[in-house]
This record gives structure tokens, C-alpha cells and sequence, in this order.
């Protein structure tokens, strides 16, 4: 265990899932990572799967750089009827929870703790614009 | 701690990648303080909105300096973000700003006091406060309102 | 990063819970590098003995400063650490003392090159630098010779 | 899971093995914890116990101040033919496995990986002085 390595502000993609892709974000992300996090999230809604989750459970630490990158892809994946769920995990981080709930953006996005409940979520497109 | 000279000053290029350093010395200081962990998180929270914002509305180029103080008595400890940048003014919004425009109420949530001095030509100064033990939660009495906007903006 | 100017430029008192800080700092400072994990380990090693060495040794009181800047470029990284304490000197081992005498040497073991300066009078400054890619272990060119000797100090 | 306990500098002393007492170390320790230490050992080594293990298994660095009261302590433990033994548990972190190899003092304490290892060996009074 290298504490860089546990550190590291990675984003990753996993189609590994059929019909949804998913961005995988570990460590701390903020204005620096935010835009590499809006190419991934170009790069997943581009290729016009049926859903995009967000995986925040290995995410240490976000800013409001990055629920503004969020947010867009939001937008992003109403437009092109395309399901879009954040994933917080079952034991999220302080620095990832409680942004997300004093902006009251948990049922927004949505936000959702079990990687179950985001695959099934993600199978529905967004019904509000 | 001392009361009266800051536990540390930092001074670095107000570019993204320094956000993440003040964000790492402040772990450090909260370490030396014994600082409760959502406490630490939320100012964390908040120094990073602060130290974004002089990245994000300071300078028009990357030459600019970021420069950040941490403070601790008895009671609280304290971050001050200033930069030398344009200062807070109302300006136009940038149709190219990918900036959601939370950065201030954050800080206003999360922090147990907050100040912003500045003005047009004098940069922009942000102090926050941060106590040891808290009645109450800041973000209830200072709730965030509103929600995302159609044009990337919040709005309240 | 920038090639001239320092990455971060860190002022705290010379008081052993700064140490962390510094710490801490350069961890951050390594996140935007995107440095290897045992080298940042080895960094911040090293980087520790010299702060260590500023708050045992520098100054008569707590009173002294600790100054820390850190510099990249496309090979390398560099930590300066400098007090304007009283300088490296023959001086009688105190006996109370509890300094092992392993600062210098784990300096030398842990980065790529390494200076000190200074002298009497002059305070002290100790520029250590740890190259992305390294072709040898440093451990190996300067390796620790000895061990631990009756009186608690290290013997080689 | 909060940072700042993840982080935590914690010494904390387990007497829960009997004629053995454990000092178990959390995180990063310096000159900053390393008067703390110094008073836990001395703790340790006063209660008279057949050993003293000084587990760093949950440790994520150390320095030569905390290598100075380890081995300050060994010297005591000698002393008073106490057994004495550092557990580094399996899987050690760069920051606390490289200075011990590099100082060569894993034989010296010694130094070993597994609490069971560490265990039998705290019984054994040292021979060397
Ligand atoms: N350090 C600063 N320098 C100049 N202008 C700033 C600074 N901080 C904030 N501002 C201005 O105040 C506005 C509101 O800031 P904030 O609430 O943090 O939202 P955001 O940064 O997301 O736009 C910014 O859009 C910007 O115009
Ligand atoms: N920053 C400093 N200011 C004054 N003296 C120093 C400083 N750094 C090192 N020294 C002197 O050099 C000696 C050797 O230092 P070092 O190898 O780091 O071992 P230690 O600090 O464990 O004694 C110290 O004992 C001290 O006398």
C-alpha cells in the first residue's frame, strides 16, 4: 500500500456493464481533476449507452468544480434520453456526502448508495427536463 | 499552537493543481490540532471553494499568486485566502464559465464565521473560522437554497 | 508546474507539530506531480529529517521559523528547507539530548542529490532533490553505515 | 470512515495478552509524537512485563526521532531482560518498512511481520546487551 496510490485522483471508465457505463472516481477531486472528469463524462455520454452511473464510493473529497461537471452531464443525458445516477456507496465519505446533501442535489442527480440500485436506475431514462 | 503568528503561511502560483497543496497543509495543521474529522471536512470544503475562486476569477493569466494563512486559538482555528487579483465586481457572466456559482454559499455553510473583503483593484481576501466544538450545524443556519439552473448556473 | 518560481512557499514556526505540515504540503504538492509512491515516500522522509533537524536544533526558544519552498521541473523535484537558526557546528553532544544522529545521513540515502549550507551564524539550509524516474536506489550509493552505540547515538 | 481518523496519530497500549504488553501505533508519528511514545514505553517497560511489542502494522511513517525511542527502549528493555520486538505486520507501508531496512535494523530490534511471530518472540528474553 503506497499512500500515493491510496491517494490518487483517478477516473476511470468501466463498460464492463453492458448497456451502462460507468465513471469510477477515486481520492480527491476538485477544479484540477474537473477537467478530466468532463472528457470522461463526454467520452460516456458520446457513446449513447442506455445509462451512465457515477461511482463516487471510492471518492475521498469533491468541490463544486466538480457537481458543476456533474451537473452538465446531468443536462447532457436528459437532452439525449440517456439514464444518469450518481453512486455514493454504503459508507461514504464525508467530503463526497455532505456537499451532495446541503445542496440538496441527492434527488436531483439522483444519488443513489448501492452499485444495484444505480444499474437499475440507470436502465430508466430521466423523466423531468 | 500560537495565537498570534499564523501556524502557516503558504504562498504558491494560483493555478489548480495548488489547490490540492492548501487542501494537504491544512490535513496537517488539523493533525497538529486534533481537529474533529467532519469539522476538518467541511473546512476542507470550504478553503478549497476560497482558494477555487482566486484560481477561477483572480488573474487573467496564470502568473498569479495564491496566498494562504492558518490561524488556531483556544477556541477556533481560522483560513485566510487572498489573492491580488480583479476583486470581486459584478461583471458579466462569462457565457464560457463552467462556474456553477456555489463557491460563497459553501463557504458561508460550512464555515462558522466568514468574511470577504475586497473590491475592484484591492484582490479579494476570504476569512473563515472554523470552532473546535459547534452548537449547531452552520449549514442550517446558513442553508444552501435554490437548485441547478437551465444555464449551468445555480440559482436561488 | 512552473520551472522558476517555487510550487509552494511555506512559512511556519520552527515547533515540531509544523513538521506534518510540511508533510502533508508536499503529499499535495506529489498529487499535481503525479509522483511515484516510493519516491514521494522517500521525499517526504527525507524532507522530515530536515524540518526535524530546524526544530531540535536551529534555535534557543520556539520562537525561529521554519521555511520550506518547493520547485519542479521536467526531471526532478526540489524541497528547500532553511531556518536562520545557529547554524551546523562542532558542538559538545548534549546529553540530554535524544537526536539519534540519522538526519543527515537518511538525507543523503533518500534523494537523488542533496546540499547544505550555511554555517555559524548563517542559519542553515538543506536543498534535497528526488528525481521522477530514478536508475538507482540513492540507498544504495549512500548507504547507512553502523548502528545504534551504547550512548544512544548512532555509530558508524 | 472520516480522514482525520484515518489519519490519526494514535499510541495506544493493549493489555490484552497478558504477560506481554502491546504498544500499537496508528499513522504518522515524528518528533511531534514521539514524546509520547517515549512516555508509553516507559509505561510499558515499568509495568515489568515478560515483553513489550511495539506493533507498526497500522503505522504509515516514521522517522529517526521515533527510531531514537525505539531503540532508546530496546536498550531499557535489555536492561531489565524484558523481551522486546517490533511487529510490521504484513503488508507495511514505504514509509515505515524502507527506514528500518535501509538503517539495518531489522535484525537489531527485531523486527518481524506477524503478530504471532511478534508474540513469540516477546517472550523471549534478548540475549545481547
Ligand atoms: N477571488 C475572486 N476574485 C475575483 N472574483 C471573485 C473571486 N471570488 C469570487 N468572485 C466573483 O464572485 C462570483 C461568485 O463566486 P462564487 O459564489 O464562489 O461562485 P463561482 O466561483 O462558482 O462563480 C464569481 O462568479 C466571481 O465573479
Ligand atoms: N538546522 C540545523 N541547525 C543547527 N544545527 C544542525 C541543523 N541540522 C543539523 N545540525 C547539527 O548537525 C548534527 C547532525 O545532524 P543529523 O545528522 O540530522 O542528526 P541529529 O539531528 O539526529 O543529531 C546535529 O546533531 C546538529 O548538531
Amino acid at each position: 500500500m503506497f499512500d500515493a496510490l491510496m491517494d490518487a485522483r483517478t477516473i476511470a471508465l468501466d463498460d464492463s456493464h453492458g448497456d451502462v457505463l460507468l465513471i469510477v472516481m477515486r481520492g480527491e477531486h476538485d477544479i484540477y481533476t474537473a477537467p478530466a472528469l468532463r472528457d470522461r463524462l463526454e467520452e460516456a455520454l458520446g457513446e449513447a449507452p442506455t445509462g451512465v452511473i457515477v461511482d463516487l464510493s471510492g471518492s475521498t473529497f469533491l468541490d463544486s468544480s466538480i457537481l458543476g461537471a456533474l451537473l452538465d452531464a446531468r443536462r447532457q443525458a436528459i437532452e439525449r434520453s440517456i439514464g444518469y445516477v450518481v453512486c455514493l456507496g454504503e459508507d461514504p465519505e464525508p467530503g463526497v456526502a455532505r456537499i451532495l446533501e446541503i445542496t440538496g442535489l441527492v434527488p436531483v442527480f439522483p444519488v443513489v448508495r448501492s452499485r444495484a440500485e444505480a444499474l437499475e436506475a440507470a436502465r430508466v431514462a430521466p423523466a423531468d427536463a | 499552537m500560537s495565537d498570534e503568528a499564523p501556524i502557516v503561511h503558504l504562498d504558491l502560483p494560483a493555478r489548480p493543481e495548488g489547490v490540492g497543496v492548501v487542501r494537504q497543509a491544512l490535513v496537517g495543521v488539523a493533525d497538529g490540532l486534533a481537529i474533529d474529522g467532519g469539522i476538518l471536512s467541511d473546512a476542507k470544503m470550504a478553503v478549497t471553494e476560497a482558494c477555487t475562486n482566486a484560481v477561477v476569477h483572480a488573474y487573467e493569466d496564470d502568473l498569479g499568486r495564491l496566498d494562504v494563512e492558518m490561524y488556531a486559538d483556544q477556541e477556533q482555528f481560522t483560513v485566510v485566502v487572498r489573492d491580488r487579483g480583479v476583486g470581486i465586481a459584478p461583471r458579466p457572466a462569462r457565457s464560457s464559465s463552467t462556474a456553477l456559482g456555489l463557491g460563497l454559499p459553501l463557504i458561508a455553510a460550512l464555515s462558522d464565521s466568514f468574511e470577504v473583503r475586497g473590491g475592484p483593484g484591492q484582490g479579494t481576501e476570504v476569512r473563515m473560522s472554523f470552532s473546535y466544538e459547534r452548537e449547531a450545524d452552520p449549514a442550517d443556519e446558513n442553508p444552501i437554497t435554490g437548485g441547478p439552473g437551465p444555464t449551468g448556473r445555480w440559482e436561488s
